[in-house]
């Protein structure tokens, strides 16, 4: 359909999707940055923390390699994402993930043997301690997209309240396509509501290729269906993701109403330990995507910019291979929970009718150790 | 709260009775929301909701987009923020697509975050047909909800206990799916207090007591059961009556109780037959009480087949007819002695 | 968000919704009309389907005060969409409508009969005589939008087989929040499917106005989530609207895919018959709305062009009475199915556990006459 | 087609067996089309499809985008057009979406237009738990299924089985659910005669013949059943093992049959308890059987909870132990004479 122009057509909206980088994938600067950024110790908080997230991320494969994990999915090439978000949210905003953004979930005070637990297949991985940012946030989710709306339910208790938070729901490419992703987003400006809706776009879901995941052009324009901006961003580039972030956190929170920010990356690993990407993406797509790597991006610029020295490096590697050692021996070391604990929490108190059952498997004792 | 006394009574159909139970709740506790399909100006399509708007405001009665799934998803959304949303979803129908919220995330956000979330919610729905209304309008859905871990499933039968029970389940801190009656909203009427008073929900009521036979059933089929009690007295048969209100969790002792004192049981239900909550009771009763039973227990059904339209609806739905004959089956093969 | 305009931002999309009208309120074309519409017979086709439908709908709301009909949903106001459906479709293209587009389904060769007897609760009136384009159309549907995505499959096929067969499916504006109407025009486009969206809006669901039905500004934008063109067109302009349906269709039916089409128009009547719009929107609003009846605008082209007597209207009139008559006695006529009826078609052919029920059934009778 | 000399014997796993008869059935009938997330190139998750994209092609092995709801709506879409669909999705946790989609139309559309329409389309999903996968990957969905009419739901046990039976259902001229045992893909072998036969869709299989008590259960839990009966019959009690194998339609009459010789019954099943399939079978047995039952009927089960992330996931799942445990309860109620 091209634009007719005759007496008989007349235009009534249109619409236009940006696309924001601040850091190319060498590592320089492509326009001015934001002054937040400008200040060295802002980018160095980012890239520690996306390089801890590395060396927990790496752990992790490795623990389910040897049969210490269950299925575990990886986050590797998409630190930039998760760390914008840790640093863009205040810290009684809330943040629902889905779950490759352990980053933000690490700055908001999950600790990684959390993570453990969840995918070791303990439910006290959920739990989050109580003092931190977290433990208002949500924990993963695993049906892909479905947590997307209860973001408008969490919006709307903060509007209804006057409080001044704003709430932060990730998904992914392939959740973009999901009826419950696309009645939230078709939704949220009827009320103005406070919440940036951030899709990881890591080019998969599983096996399917972003471009037969939707007709679209960009998962940004899924926005337009609400009446929402909805812009693209370079998601390696730690810079940008941050400040498109912090100004779409910042309109929710002046009452502006929501957002979508589609963030570009890439899915480095398979896209869990069960799956074997091989079967159905060609190496060298892979081997090309490692040129967009966030974190050597990152490393390139601070250290160019002489921000980041080699001892710098050295200290920060040591000092994550320590803690993500340290978290991985609490996770090791953690006991199963006693049988009564999947009736404790069903109910607020158990109904009377279920009694029996728990008793049942009180008397049939602890499980074997075969996590 | 309990100053019975002090509180206004009225003579109230079904369907005013949940409407002053939503009103009174609004008034006593403002973390109390409602949202919903046409719940705002226009009161609700069965006028559950009438009044609300002009009484709380248009932040605390949400007019929604029409989208089950959000409905669903923006009631466990609020809840976990403290509040305690009252959703309706216009007909039972149009429940389906809310299950996916309610079973992989209302009933699992308290348990997965071992107790440090939760979800009070409550999904109120007309159910069951026998009003004539158009196709898909006419559905039972409880089972398919009494089947999910970690939820409660209500079916009130009157308008005394639908006030009851609604507050119950608006109190309850766990989610509730809450099915109203559709043929009884109007039906008739009953004396309510506006006491404040919530009814247990983990109890089945024994309605009328009878040394015969038991009769169990729920929602709108009370309705039918009642009648076929008053029927069997005049033949000199003492039906005991047992209305199960909560489906789930089930109150299985006191129909036990019951059936261990009349050895006889009938179980009357619309839903379609096979896998229907009747089902449930029937095999509660081959297990812990079949030693107490002198005949088989029948249960009276909904056919296994797809809801007819309107024209045929009564073919489907069992009445006074089809209880009494399972239950004159009952006695000729376990007379009264 | 505003443009940006520095080195940072780039742009990699931009979108246009159009809005069609060639015939306005009073009945004066706005612009030089498409040559099929220049024939007058083309213009008169439409006007009669539109009248006919309208007395067809007036009776059946009278069937329902009196009794004679169960809950009823008329088009009072929106025939033009309705009657622009069944001259654009092709003999076997698929029409899958909601509920308000009986004009199509006349045209289509569904018998008013048989909409009759679906709405007095009689299944029959969904089986639609064979011969007829509407032989391979979907019957109404009433879990608003959930039909929608069942277009899908239905283009799918089509391409498969290589057959140039294109599918119609309309919905309301409400069914444009729903998730099913969401996920499939999010993925038509992936396999350019024959498919026209149409999106009947009427302004109103039940009692919720379009503007807080989503925060999109048209319901044509909603294409944009799904990378097709989307347009408004006028739904109360019979030559607008036929011209753009024709236009997608030609474009589904030559491989280009998908399209969506919002067709603006209002909903005179109540929702349904057991709706009583008073207590919701002002007495004004629907006034004002009967200034732009799509009805009223084509007769007055008709008439000041020539192409319309008065002697024309009478005879018109007469006729769709007298038809209309006919199928409310047939109607009327119709014996309900023997009690058997309700597990003949549950099944292929029954299986051997569920025959008892079917003897139950049987044994106890027909029903009394109380429909 | 059922010169089963000339066919090709293999001994197969379940999921290779499901790969088998898919792979004949497309090669068949070419109408047959095989649908949803990850399995083209991928071969699905669990590898079900594998080879169908390169035997068959992007026409008939279609990847879907990640939307439940619409692979069920595409599904009953190509299924009104004469294609035969078989929808995979991914994980059973995953089916909720697909509930709207199928009871409100892909069992409707026949009846609803009085046979003029039809949809003949399987759904197949992975059920229940035991491989210690992420959360909501361990979901028993086949009694959320089987309460709905127009509905074939359809639990395989075996590798032959499932061969037989997805033929079936994919031949069916009406929907089926076909639920496949999950802990059991690749549990152990059978030999698999590829011979294009499929196995009747209303019929229990009696296993192994027994006087003494009747086990009936299905899907995976049969592997525990099988081995329960094993162990019986070292201590010299003969159980008659019934694989229910199709529950909707419950061939309720091979059951009856069974107890009437043995006198006893225990069901087991993995989902949970209340208004599991386990309580339509005992409800069954409880209407038509209780004059044969020397002891009630006892259902094994999950419990009415969450399903367990994978570090507890074997308190829920009841495995021999549980089965010999309520097999026990029986024959001290009833004790062998
Ligand atoms: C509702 C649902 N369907 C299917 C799955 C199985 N599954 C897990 S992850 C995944 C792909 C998700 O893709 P995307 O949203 O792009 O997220 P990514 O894994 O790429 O971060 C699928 C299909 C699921 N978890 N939930
Ligand atoms: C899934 C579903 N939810 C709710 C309803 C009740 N209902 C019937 S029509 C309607 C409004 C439909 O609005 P729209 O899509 O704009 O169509 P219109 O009636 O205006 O033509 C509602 C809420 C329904 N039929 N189906
Ligand atoms: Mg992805
Ligand atoms: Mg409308």
């Amino acid at each position: 359909m091209n634009a007719p122009n005759d007496t008989a057509h007349r235009k009534v909206a249109s619409f236009e999707i940006f696309h924001t980088q601040y850091l190319d994938p060498e590592g320089r600067p492509t326009a001015e940055w934001p002054v937040w950024a400008q200040k060295p110790e802002s980018l160095r908080e980012l890239y520690r923390l996306m390089v801890r997230t590395r060396v927990f991320d790496k752990k992790a494969v490795s623990l389910q390699r040897t049969g210490q994990l269950g299925t575990y999915a990886a986050c590797l090439g998409q630190e930039a994402i998760g760390a914008a978000i840790g640093h863009a949210l205040a810290a009684d905003d809330v943040f629902m993930p889905a779950y490759r953004e352990y980053a933000a979930q690490f700055a908001r005070g999950v600790p990684m043997k959390d993570v453990l637990l969840y995918w070791g297949g303990d439910e006290r991985g959920m739990v989050y301690p109580e003092g931190t940012p977290a433990y208002h946030d949500f924990p993963l989710s695993v049906p892909i997209g479905t947590h997307v709306p209860h973001s408008i339910g969490v919006a709307y208790a903060f509007k209804l309240r006057g409080e001044k938070r704003v709430v932060l729901v990730s998904c992914g490419d392939g959740a973009s396509s999901k009826g419950d992703f696309l009645e939230a987003v078709s939704s949220a400006k009827v009320w103005d509501l406070p919440i940036v809706f951030l899709v990881n776009n890591n080019q998969w879901a599983i096996s399917l290729p972003r471009q037969k995941q939707t007709g679209a052009q960009t998962l940004a324009q899924k926005a337009i269906a609400g009446g929402m901006p909805g812009e693209q961003v370079d998601g390696n580039d730690a810079v940008a993701t941050r400040e498109v972030l912090s100004q779409a956190i910042a309109r929710a929170r002046n009452g502006e109403g929501p957002s979508l920010v589609e963030a570009i990356t890439y899915r480095l690993h398979d896209h869990t330990t069960a799956d074997d990407a091989r079967r159905y993406r060609p190496d060298e797509e892979v081997q090309a995507a490692w040129g967009n790597c966030p974190i050597k991006r990152t490393k390139a610029y601070l250290q160019r910019s002489g921000h980041w020295s080699d001892a710098d490096e050295q200290r920060l590697l040591a000092e994550a291979a320590a803690e993500v050692e340290a978290q991985v021996q609490a996770f090791l070391d953690t006991e199963p929970e006693p049988p009564a604990a999947i009736f404790d929490t069903l109910y607020e108190s158990l109904p009377k009718s279920l009694v029996w059952q728990r008793e049942e498997v009180i008397a049939a004792g602890p499980i074997g150790e075969d996590h | 709260m309990a100053e019975s006394g002090k509180t206004a009574t009225k003579n109230l159909a079904l369907i005013e009775a949940i409407n002053l139970a939503l009103h009174s709740e609004m008034g006593r506790d403002e973390d109390v929301v409602v949202l919903g399909e046409d719940i705002g100006k226009n009161g609700g399509v069965f006028r559950a909701t009438v009044g609300l708007l002009d009484a709380y405001g248009e932040g605390r009665v949400i007019d929604t987009p029409l989208a089950e799934t959000l409905v669903a998803a923006m009631a466990i959304g609020l809840s976990t923020q403290g509040l305690r949303p009252v959703a309706e979803i216009q007909f039972s129908g149009f429940l389906y697509p809310c299950v996916d919220q309610v079973v992989n995330h209302a009933t699992r956000y308290r348990n997965r975050t071992r107790g440090r979330m939760s979800c009070p919610l409550v999904i109120r729905a007309p159910n069951g047909g026998g009003i004539h209304a158009p196709e898909h309008h006419s559905e039972s859905l409880e089972t398919t909800f009494a089947h999910m871990p970690g939820l409660r499933v209500v079916c009130p039968s009157s308008p005394a206990r639908a006030y009851g029970l609604l507050l119950a389940a608006i109190r309850d801190p766990d989610p509730v799916i809450f099915l109203e009656p559709t043929r009884c909203y109007r039906l008739f009427k009953q004396s309510v207090e506006d006491n404040g008073e919530a009814l247990p929900l983990d109890t089945c009521f024994v309605e009328r007591e009878g040394s015969d036979i038991t009769l169990v059933s729920w929602g709108a089929m009370m309705h039918d059961t009642r009648r076929a009690a008053d029927l069997l007295a005049e033949e000199g048969i003492a039906a005991e009556v047992i209305d199960v209100a909560t489906l789930k969790p089930l109150d299985l002792e006191t129909i036990l109780t019951s059936v261990a004192k009349t050895g006889r049981c009938v179980i009357a239900q619309e839903s379609a037959r096979a896998g229907g909550w009747g089902s449930e009771i029937a095999a509660g009763l081959a297990e812990h009480g079949l030693l107490s039973l002198f005949a088989p227990v029948m249960r009276v059904s909904g056919y296994d087949t797809i809801m007819p339209l309107a024209r045929m609806e009564k073919l489907f739905i069992p009445g006074v007819e089809r209880i009494l004959k399972e239950v004159r089956k009952v006695f000729e093969i376990a007379p009264k002695n």
